[in-house]
């Protein structure tokens, strides 16, 4: 899979955070994008599927980043606004017609609005609290979906059925290809917003309340404002890939959107590095690929070899792949700096 | 006799195509060749659903047994069975990756209805046959939108038009009180049931508590169904929760008239955890033979499965129904790759799974698989059966409860 | 009326699995600061040692004791080499850890005992108790058990001096160490004993749920419920949050009507979470300072 | 001013990579008073730390003729010092009495631990009216008795205390000196004393060192260090 490690080691380069390592993200940055555009003409269509999948992923790790690594708080229930997201663009189409293009607003607008009100209960809760709360969510989920209430748009047990747009503007690219590219622009221009988010004034805020939720309270940062935001907006990305994953997976069911998607995004942001933006790049793509690997190696005892491959990463990348990759440009650049006319 | 007849057609058959490949031309899809044969499936290894795992390595121990027996029509059968945990992303991607990278001729026994609806749409667009899926759901049958899809199990709905038959026949005023799992597999059959009482429904089923795979017992749902006065018992439960309804039912004094679905039939691996006394006079309906019920022992097709179990599969859970089910399921497919002789092609493939009439060693008496151009579900009888402290015991006759085809 | 006890008298036999859950995750919390993941595959592995054990020919008493003896020395040892490395990571890393220990346990159970149900046997007999059945000796001797194991951990954290350096060390392990208490140990020793009391948990829960490698996935959840409904600092409060979650869940199940049978987790979940946005730290818990 | 208790020498001490001790040569007498002086960020918490093993050090401590660099904290506990850290490191959630009791876990002699804490109550009355009480509740002023009665529990050679007056009313200040000097003439505990209050440590102490940014810049007799112009400009307000 030379697909994977080219992606990572440019992610762990994006990811550096100096002022003087910029001309590295830069040059980084590029070489990303021109593998990443190049890579659906050389693969497999499948594996173009996959790595869709991966970005989408990564897309709803960025949304935890925003809420776990920038504002501190717990959540093991994404899974939840993933599903609701994917519903949203579901429903949308299969009732009302609207193309899949402008479903992707909408189910980002309502993830926000149901983030936001999930946030509300959740500042009273803290730490471990906090984790069961949105674990419940994760849990109750599916439950709400097949509930008889909402059969009605939302196909109850059976699930929607949905079909994959194709290429627009007659580009003689496949449906996965053109897939590809959308999930990766989408994908690009959120991480950009993300990013965003972070360095401007809001993200300030967002880091102050992390750290001192004191001092941000004495520098007039209003704490339940920022909390409830960040958990909007977080839902927000994670809702714009359920959105994108329903129509990749061309189904949606309660059964998609169970807990241990929940944990598998989780999974994915530590691993990845919690304050990482880029890498929530490496985490999607653990979370898609090592499932598989673990099931290679054994199918009688995938689960037990997906939780030793697991252990591993923890010990040898302990801040996430985010983490490895800075240590590793820190002694490439002391090196470099030592030999360097300065 | 039946099996006589089996041994027959399989010897003339094989007879046929033994003398024809010189005349016939051989022709091959993706995944087939002059020594092998490829077959996909997906099953969930892991996962909440992991126990249904048992299916998919059924399946592989028969076909090594295929195998170490000479193969198919000299083919090896290369059987490639992926993990999807029981997400439909995860059947997706697999069953994507099966045809994409595998390039296997066909995906057979996937499982799980979501999973299978997830998976649906891409196989008849690639007309790749999706065969003999491991789900009730009574969709996989309709040849003329998904003419690549086929079912195999009788559907749960004809079993719930089975027990609606009997109650209509034999206790047409009693009140009913379902419990049923909360997905597409439990509202199936309380639809099936619903439809064979047709208008009775509203009056004679006087309860219906649903439960989750999540809840730990069902201790809840049985208290209020037996508080809703109903002498009729429609138990649409998975191993695990059929056993704790049936000993939670006797614990708490209620006795009603007992109807069981196949799911959980298995005298081992049901009855026994949950007291065979508290089972006693429970009603079933039945297509497989039950392993553990001492009446087929002297039975040659149950023979043959011990055997089979023993040489290939000596880990395997025989009390577990699903090794029947894999074991039998697994003769179905041979028997169509079989019938494609050297046309293995993904068409004739469909087509030879269409024309099939078969009796199998673990399939009832009396009960057969049967399909045409224009029937898509293989089995669809089954019968009705009371456990009698011990073993099953038929009542009536085979029963159909024919639903869509 | 009728219907209405007998769903309390079945939600507190319900209940009492999950109190027992409870304790063994407050009991956990206690000692590592940590909610523990796995704890409930922990607990369902040790009932397939006992398991394993009777079929090898042991009587229940010396399986249940062996089991309980090697869950302690499991939990140890899994202290001393899969967490040790992990000390002073954050609590993000624990939680992945955690993860993985269940994945492993839950696969490799699967691997060695396969998925199929088997009865478990128990050692007070199924006879009804009284209330026509709703409680069985069963249930009431697990209700007893839990009791007797809450009033055992109560004398020992109150009571002996090691139950007292344990909860010195999981509170201000920094202090412990400077009044000489080897933390490192009384981390250990606290997951033997959680191991242990998630043991018995197994052992008691098995014969009601039947005995196969997912039968702790959903109790796991709810002893959850129930130890953060009581307070995750209170033995006590894990136990009448057990049970108050037992309860509550069946009556919204009975009478809530139309949604409730259907979503009766969903709605005892909002019930919880409604219940921590008033006392956030449970009903008996204390207020705990965020350590910096 | 007899044999030497405790002897530091050319030590380093670090906060992950940050080095915040450059070498520190000192030594404690038995039975001595010492005190500490130096800036804020100076390392002198960070002295007392590296004593107890609680950050990362290079160098030699050798106490009571024994190398202890490198032990682990709990095990410098056992041999003997006490160490009152900054904010005083009392065991919130448990009864005043309970912390007593964890500060004698290094010892095994019920009677003597029982008879140690009535003696400790002698030291502290107030401590004895509150010994049922969470320590969590106690007024600061009590929580500081509190930390140096627990330490006085493990029957310590020396006793490092880390600004036992901060956040105390100047009366109860006061009180705490006159009774950490019975301590030390009654009981024979050394200490080490870090203090804000400069001019009381002195009074108190019969050694001082001063350290700025993690080095030494001079050691003495209390008495001479608190006549020295710069000291005295710096530290005692003068």
């Amino acid at each position: 899979m030379a697909q994977q490690d080219i992606s990572f080691s440019d992610t762990a380069v994006r990811g550096l955070p100096s002022v003087e390592q910029n001309s590295w993200a830069l040059w980084g940055t590029v070489l990303f994008l021109a593998v990443a555009i190049a890579l659906p003409f050389f693969l497999r269509s499948f594996v173009v599927f996959q790595l869709t999948l991966a970005m989408i992923y990564a897309i709803a790790i960025i949304g935890l980043v925003l809420l776990t690594g920038i504002n501190g708080q717990f959540s093991l229930g994404h899974s939840a606004f993933f599903g609701i997201g994917a519903y949203t663009a579901a429903v949308l189409m299969d009732q009302f017609g609207v193309s899949f293009y402008w479903t992707l607003p909408v189910a980002g607008v309502v993830c926000f609005v149901f983030g936001f009100l999930f946030g509300l209960p959740a500042l009273r809760l803290e730490g471990i609290y906090l984790a069961l709360a949105t674990f419940a969510l994760a849990i109750a989920m599916p439950q709400i979906l097949k509930s008889s209430l909402f059969e009605h748009w939302t196909g109850g047990v059976q699930g929607i059925v949905l079909i994959k747009p194709d290429a627009p503007f007659g580009l003689p690219i496949s449906s996965d290809q053109w897939l590809y590219f959308l999930t990766l622009a989408i994908g690009l221009m959120l991480a950009v917003c993300a990013m965003n988010i972070v360095n401007s004034r809001t993200g300030r805020a967002l880091i102050a309340i992390r750290d001192n939720p004191i001092a941000a309270r004495a520098m007039g940062i209003d704490i339940s404002l920022y909390k409830t935001l960040a958990f909007g907006v977080s839902a927000l990305f994670t809702g714009i890939a359920g959105a994108l994953s329903g129509v990749a997976i061309q189904f949606v069911a309660p059964d998609s959107f169970t807990f241990n998607l929940a944990i598998g995004l989780f999974v994915g942001l530590v691993v990845g590095g919690v304050q990482s933006i880029p890498a929530a790049l490496f985490g999607g793509l653990f979370v898609l690929f090592v499932p598989n690997i673990a099931e290679s190696v054994s199918k009688g005892l995938a689960g037990a070899v997906y939780g030793v491959i697991l252990i591993l990463v923890i010990y040898m990348m302990p801040s996430g792949a985010a983490g490895l990759a800075r240590l590793v440009a820190d002694k490439v650049l002391m090196k470099a700096h030592r030999k360097g006319p300065r | 006799m039946s099996r006589r007849k089996w041994l027959w057609t399989t010897l003339t058959l094989g007879a046929a195509l033994t003398v024809t490949p010189a005349l016939a031309q051989k022709k091959y899809d993706p995944g087939a060749s002059d020594t092998e044969i490829k077959i996909g499936n997906t099953n969930p290894y892991s996962g909440p659903a992991s126990a249904y795992g048992l299916i998919g390595k059924t399946i592989g121990a028969y076909f090594n047994k295929v195998n170490a027996e000479g193969g198919i029509n000299g083919r090896k059968v290369n059987y490639i069975s992926y993990d999807d945990a029981y997400s439909p992303p995860k059947a997706v991607e697999q069953a994507r990756k099966l045809v994409e990278s595998d390039e296997v001729l066909l995906i057979f026994q996937p499982l799980g209805t979501p999973s299978n609806t997830a998976i649906q749409k891409y196989m008849n667009a690639k007309k790749v046959p999706q065969l003999f899926v491991a789900t009730g759901a009574t969709k996989w049958g309709d040849y003329k939108h998904f003419p690549w899809t086929m079912g195999w199990q009788p559907t749960y709905q004809s079993e719930g038009r089975i027990y609606a038959q009997f109650l209509l026949k034999s206790h047409p005023n009693s009140k009913v009180a379902i419990l049923y799992q909360n997905d597409d597999y439990g509202k199936d059959y309380v639809k099936g049931l619903k439809d064979g009482l047709g208008d009775k429904a509203k009056s004679m089923i006087v309860a219906e508590a649903p439960y989750e795979t999540s809840d730990p017992t069902v201790d809840s749902q049985i208290i209020n169904l037996k508080a809703s006065g109903a002498d009729v018992f429609f138990n649409v439960t998975t191993p695990k929760f059929a056993s704790q309804a049936i000993k939670k039912a006797a614990e708490i004094g209620w006795k009603p008239l007992h109807l069981l679905n196949n799911v959980s039939q298995s005298v081992g691996s049901v009855l026994k955890p949950a007291g065979l006394e508290n089972a006693k006079g429970i009603y079933s309906s039945y297509y497989l033979k039950d392993a553990t019920d001492p009446q087929w022992k002297n039975d040659p097709g149950q023979k043959e499965w011990t055997a089979f179990m023993d040489k290939y599969f000596p880990d395997g859970d025989k009390t577990s129904s699903f090794t029947v089910y894999g074991y039998t399921v697994a003769q179905t497919l041979a028997q169509v790759l079989k019938q494609c002789g050297d046309n293995l092609t993904r068409e004739n493939v469909m087509k030879q799974a269409a024309s099939l009439d078969l009796d199998l060693g673990m399939l009832l008496p009396g009960i057969k698989i049967k399909t045409s151009a224009t029937d898509f579900y293989p089995i669809e009888q089954m019968k009705m059966q009371q456990f009698d402290g011990e073993r099953w015991v038929p009542v009536g006759d085979v029963m159909s409860g024919a639903v869509g085809g | 009326m009728d219907l209405f006890l007998h769903q309390v008298l079945a939600g507190l036999a319900t209940g009492g699995i999950y109190a027992c859950m409870a304790l063994a995750i407050v009991m956990i919390y206690q000692a590592i600061d940590h909610l523990n993941f796995a704890q409930g595959e922990m607990a369902m592995f040790s009932t397939f040692i006992a398991w394993q054990l009777m079929q090898w020919g042991l009587p229940y008493w010396v399986a249940f004791v062996a089991t309980i003896v090697i869950s302690f020395a499991a939990g140890v040892l899994l202290e001393q080499t899969v967490l040790r490395p992990l000390h002073g990571a954050p609590v993000l890393s624990h939680i992945v850890v955690f993860i993985a220990l269940f994945a492993i346990l839950n696969s490799a159970a699967g691997f060695i005992w396969d998925y199929t149900v088997k009865p478990f046997p128990t050692p007070f007999g199924t006879q009804p108790l009284f209330g026509q059945g709703l409680m069985s000796a069963h249930d009431g001797g697990m209700i007893a058990v839990t009791l007797i194991i809450l009033v055992l951990l109560y004398l020992f954290f109150r009571h002996t001096r090691i139950g007292l350096a344990m909860r010195a060390a999981a509170a201000n392990p920094a202090s412990a160490r400077l009044v000489g208490i080897r933390v490192g140990w009384m981390v250990a020793l606290g997951w033997g004993m959680a191991a242990a009391i998630g043991a018995v948990a197994g052992m008691l829960i098995a014969p009601v749920v039947f005995l196969e490698p997912n039968m702790m996935i959903s109790i796991l959840l709810y002893g959850f419920a129930g130890a953060v409904v009581g307070g995750l600092t209170s033995p006590l409060g894990a136990v009448i949050g057990g049970f108050s979650v037992g309860v509550i869940e069946n009556l919204a199940g009975t009478f809530i009507p139309y949604v409730g049978r259907e979503m009766k987790l969903t709605i005892a979940l909002a019930l919880i979470v409604a219940v921590l946005t008033v006392k956030p730290s449970g009903l008996l818990g204390r207020r705990v300072m965020t350590r910096v | 001013m007899s044999d030497v208790l405790l002897s530091t020498r050319n030590l380093h001490a670090f906060y992950g990579n940050l080095q915040v001790l450059h070498g520190l040569d000192f030594s404690i007498a038995t039975g001595g008073v010492t005190t500490l002086l130096g800036a804020n960020g100076a390392g002198k918490t960070t002295t007392l730390r590296a004593l107890t093993g609680m950050v990362r050090t290079r160098g030699d401590i050798v106490f009571g003729g024994r190398a202890i660099g490198g032990f682990a904290t709990e095990d410098i506990a056992r041999l003997g010092i006490a160490h009152v850290p900054e904010g005083r490191g009392t065991f919130s959630r448990m009864t005043a009495e309970e912390n007593l009791q964890l500060g004698a876990m290094t010892r095994g002699d019920r009677r003597g631990i029982a008879a140690d804490i009535e003696r400790v109550y002698a030291y502290f009355p107030r401590l004895a009216e509150r010994k049922n009480q969470q320590a969590g509740t106690l007024s600061v002023g009590e929580q500081q008795m509190l930390a140096i009665a627990r330490a006085l529990m493990l029957r310590p050679k020396l006793m490092l205390l880390d600004e036992p007056s901060f956040g105390l009313a100047p009366r109860i200040v006061e009180e705490m000196f006159v009774i950490l000097r019975r301590l030390n003439q009654e009981e024979g505990v050394a200490l080490m004393l870090v203090e804000q209050n400069a001019a009381l440590a002195l009074e108190l102490a019969d050694q001082a060192s001063l350290i700025e940014t993690g080095r030494l810049v001079m050691a003495g007799p209390a008495q001479d260090i608190g006549r020295d112009e710069n000291v005295r400009r710096a530290y005692l307000g003068y």
